[in-house]
């Protein structure tokens, strides 16, 4: 089960690549897509490996992103 | 009354200003029309102050006027300066402890007084301006002693010198009774 | 109204703005209007909220009148003309933004440096345009020192009612001359309207922005053309002028400012030698009261425009009058005032 | 893992991170790895944090962040190109109980508003100023600005800035930090999350300064123009810690109390 989740807005993506560049879990790719302002954006591919850091957040330009961190049981 | 004015004029620090203050101030309080136009800038610091003053039972036009009523010249630049254009029936005060020759004023009714002296008499050469002001009441008879004493009063007071009303007072006073001298050894 | 008092046109001019409710004044030093600067800067502080603050430069000045102008506070700046060419790119920027403010111009010789003396050369700036774009200002032009307080006074209504600024536009002689005033009664600040547009922070609406700008060619035509509107409004409501002796004149004087108040020494020469001088005085610059000017130069064969400059309004009046009717000019230029007698000669040649 | 796994998953999971409250629902007309859209969500997430959205006027300039009045839901005003600062001044003097900050650019601040934001900054007004240094012009075109590096090659210095013809690259906040007027002058950076939390810190910190009526404050970002810099949006970010930072040092320059 994974500890954190990442939701990247398509339409926001500019495609820059800095949360690729930030994640510490190697969790984002450039997708295989064009988005409709025809940037190469940004998808998780690999989503089990979020541990919800924030870093791609933190570092995304363009607010494209959302991040969900698992809370402790009874938190 | 017709359209009377006057330029006072003189080097800086003689109290051109405030004397061509009082002589409006005064007529507004007598519910006269007035203007005082004053020269300004650079010629103001250390060179020649003159400005104009005019009082008028009728709505005033120009505030500037290139042949005055009358002259109060302070020093002999100033009559040398605006001396000659005065008006032909006017009357020019003129500071005769700093001027020996009048000529340029030419026939025009020129009363000499001895301001420097007589403010020296009084223990203040700073009110050179209000005896050649008390001199310029009595000749011209435009506004009286008594009004210009108020019109002083409530400058001095509005800027806080109050305790020179007195002085000032005494000055104007010494300067009309002066002009009296003056005018007559102007007739002579 | 209060009682009678002597004073300068500079400090009448900052205490009507006072009175009229103007909070935050900001300033460079320049002559011939320092008096409005120390005026403000003796009395602003002593206000409720009163901000006096005498910026770096005239361009600094300008630009914090924009910033609080944004914040719907009565707001005002004062120069002289060549600070006032400084002040322009600020100008267009509240006219762009439809900012209330008032600018106080206390006009000397130019063009540069000029010197210090009275003139009326800024009229093409104040009236034209002066900065960049498309725009109007209301530009009042009072000829004696109590109507300089009583426009000071009325610009911030007219500046607020159609959002715009407005220009008080007078020369040197009447910053720096002395005569009787009664000083309008101060507002109570708290009685002047709202203005739902200003940003003060967007409590409980709406977010508001304060902008000149806008990126697409059919938005910025679109917003222009409702300045325009607005203009045409102005001109519909606002536009004055003062005449004396026009119901019958040999022929009429065009002046405005101090120019017109000496027109009026001349009025009274000319009548001594039989000759009937109408005199028209555009109080508003912008909007020029070129209908009513049209109207009375029916009445005559020739428009005599007299100015201390070397023709700037002629030209507005010579786009009013007929074709046919005569439109000579008679300017003084670099501080030299027009003597009545010396219009007379000019008003002589004519009749 | 199952589509229910994952919905159960995403159950218990809580939002860390997301767009500020303070922002508009707009996209940024940023280009591709620029900072200026980390610093205005910064920015944003400061307002937010410091509950000040209802109070806080923004001025914008002129250039790449122009329509920071779409996209901040806070009353905006747009000056003049180098005006920021006296119209940041304006408006905070009407209304003092207002939080006005002043956003400005390289050419803004540092160049045609140089006597403006250095004025602002003596007389300790009480404002908050971000100073956006990405050492040249973006929005024009990439040309040189004062705080261009020696040998940077821009549209307007394609041979290099030389010192001899535009002297050194201006350092305004080591500058204004001589006047005894300023309150607190930092310069920080935002190419990683580290450093981007500190830079978040100085935002707050400044808006604190100007909220508890302490002064002028001053957060000087290094920013990253990669299409300027002609750079993909990683090597700018490395550009800034190997060459910019050389030049321009991050950390605080003055903090008076």
């Amino acid at each position: 089960m994974s500890r954190g989740k990442v939701e990247i807005d398509d339409d926001r993506c500019k495609g820059c690549g800095l949360c690729i560049e930030a994640c510490p879990q190697d969790v984002l790719e450039f997708s295989d897509d064009f988005n409709s302002s025809g940037y190469n954006y940004v998808t998780p591919e690999n989503p089990e490996d979020c541990i919800g850091c924030g870093f791609c957040g933190k570092v995304c330009p363009d607010v494209a992103i959302t991040v969900y961190k698992l809370q402790k049981e009874g938190v | 009354m017709e359209q009377y004015s006057t330029i006072v004029s003189g080097f800086g620090g003689q109290g051109v200003i405030l004397t061509g203050k009082i002589i409006a101030r005064t007529g507004m309080e007598e519910g006269l029309e007035v203007t005082w136009l004053p020269s300004y800038g650079p010629e103001m610091r250390g060179g020649t102050a003159n400005c104009t003053a005019i009082i008028s039972s009728e709505l005033i036009g120009s505030p500037v006027v290139n042949e005055p009523s009358s002259l109060i010249a302070l020093n002999k630049p100033s009559l040398d300066k605006f001396g000659p254009s005065v008006q032909k029936d006017g009357v020019i005060i003129l500071n005769s402890s700093l001027i020996d020759d009048f000529s340029v004023v030419g026939s025009r009714n020129a009363v000499p007084i001895p301001v420097n002296e007589i403010a020296k008499d009084l223990g203040n050469q700073k009110v050179i301006n209000m005896v050649a002001l008390g001199g310029w009441s009595n000749v011209t008879g435009k506004l009286s002693l008594s009004s210009l004493k108020n019109g002083m009063k409530l400058i001095l007071e509005e800027s806080g010198k109050e305790k020179f009303v007195g002085i000032n007072e005494k000055a104007l006073e010494k300067g009309y009774e002066a002009a009296k001298e003056g005018v007559k050894a102007s007739s002579v | 109204m209060g009682e009678k008092k002597l004073m300068r046109g500079n400090e009448a001019i900052a205490e009507a703005a006072i009175r009229a409710g103007c909070r935050n004044y900001f300033a460079y030093p320049i002559t011939p209007q320092a008096e409005l600067l120390q005026w403000m800067a003796e009395y602003m502080p002593k206000q409720e909220n009163g901000t006096f603050l005498q910026a770096e430069s005239e361009i600094g000045a300008i630009s914090m009148v924009y910033g609080a102008a944004s914040t719907g506070e009565r707001t005002m700046t004062s120069s002289s003309s060549p600070g006032i060419s400084l002040k322009q790119e600020g100008i267009s920027y509240l006219a762009g933004s439809e900012l209330p403010a008032v600018i106080v111009n206390i006009m000397r010789g130019g063009p540069g440096l000029g010197n210090i003396q009275p003139a009326q050369g800024d009229y093409f700036q104040a009236t034209k345009g002066g900065g960049h774009g498309d725009y109007r200002l209301i530009v009042l032009a009072p000829s004696t020192v109590p109507e300089a307080a009583e426009l000071t006074f009325e610009a911030f209504n007219l500046a607020d009612e159609y959002r715009n600024p407005v220009i008080l536009l007078a020369d040197g002689m009447i910053g720096q001359m002395m005569e009787p005033v009664e000083l309008p009664s101060p507002v109570d600040t708290s009685d002047l309207p709202t203005k739902p547009w200003a940003t003060t922070g967007k409590d409980g609406r709406d977010a508001n922005t304060i902008r000149s700008f806008a990126m697409g060619a059919e938005a910025l035509k679109s917003i222009n053309q409702g300045l325009q509107e607005k203009y045409d409004n102005i001109k519909e409501a606002e536009t004055r002028y003062e005449e004396v002796g026009v119901d019958n004149p040999d022929i009429l004087l065009v002046a405005f400012g101090t120019v017109a108040r000496i027109a009026r020494s001349t009025r009274r020469l000319a009548g001594e030698q039989g000759i009937n001088l109408g005199i028209f005085r555009p109080i508003t610059l912008w909007p020029f009261p070129g209908n009513r000017l049209a109207e009375l130069s029916k009445k005559v064969d020739t428009v005599l425009t007299v100015e201390m400059n070397f023709g700037q309004m002629v030209e507005d009046v010579r786009l009013s009058v007929d074709s046919d009717i005569n439109t000579p000019f008679y300017g003084e230029q670099g501080g030299v005032v027009p003597d009545p007698s010396r219009i007379l000669q000019e008003v002589k040649k004519y009749v | 893992m199952s589509e229910e796994a994952i919905a159960e998953n995403t159950a218990k999971m809580k939002k860390v991170f997301d767009s500020p409250e303070s922002l508009n629902d707009q996209h940024f007309s940023y280009c591709p790895g620029c900072h200026h859209g980390v610093i205005n969500r910064l920015i944003a997430e400061a307002i937010d944090e410091l509950g000040i959205q209802d109070t806080t006027v923004g001025t914008a300039p002129v250039g790449c962040s122009v329509f920071l009045y779409k996209w901040f839901d806070i009353d905006v005003i747009q000056p003049a190109h180098g005006r920021v600062s006296a119209v940041a001044t304006g408006a905070k003097r009407a209304r003092p109980d207002l939080t006005v900050f002043a956003y400005q650019g390289d050419g803004d601040f540092a160049s045609i508003g140089t006597n403006n934001s250095t004025h602002a900054a003596n007389r300790g007004e009480n404002i908050t100023t971000f100073f956006i240094n990405n050492t040249l012009y973006g929005m024009t075109g990439g040309e040189m600005a004062p705080t261009t590096l020696i040998g940077q090659k821009t549209t307007t210095s394609p041979h290099g800035r030389s010192a001899k013809d535009y002297g050194y690259p201006i350092k305004m906040s080591e500058m204004l930090a001589e006047l005894d007027g300023p309150t607190y002058i930092t310069r920080q950076a935002v190419y990683d999350p580290k450093r981007i939390d500190r830079a978040k810190a100085a935002i707050k910190k400044a808006f604190r300064i100007q909220m508890e009526d302490e002064g002028y404050s001053l957060v000087e970002f290094l920013s990253a123009c990669p299409i300027n810099w002609g750079m993909d949006p990683a090597e700018a970010n490395d550009r800034i810690k190997k060459e910019v930072e050389e030049v321009y040092p991050l950390g605080d320059i003055i903090e008076r109390g």
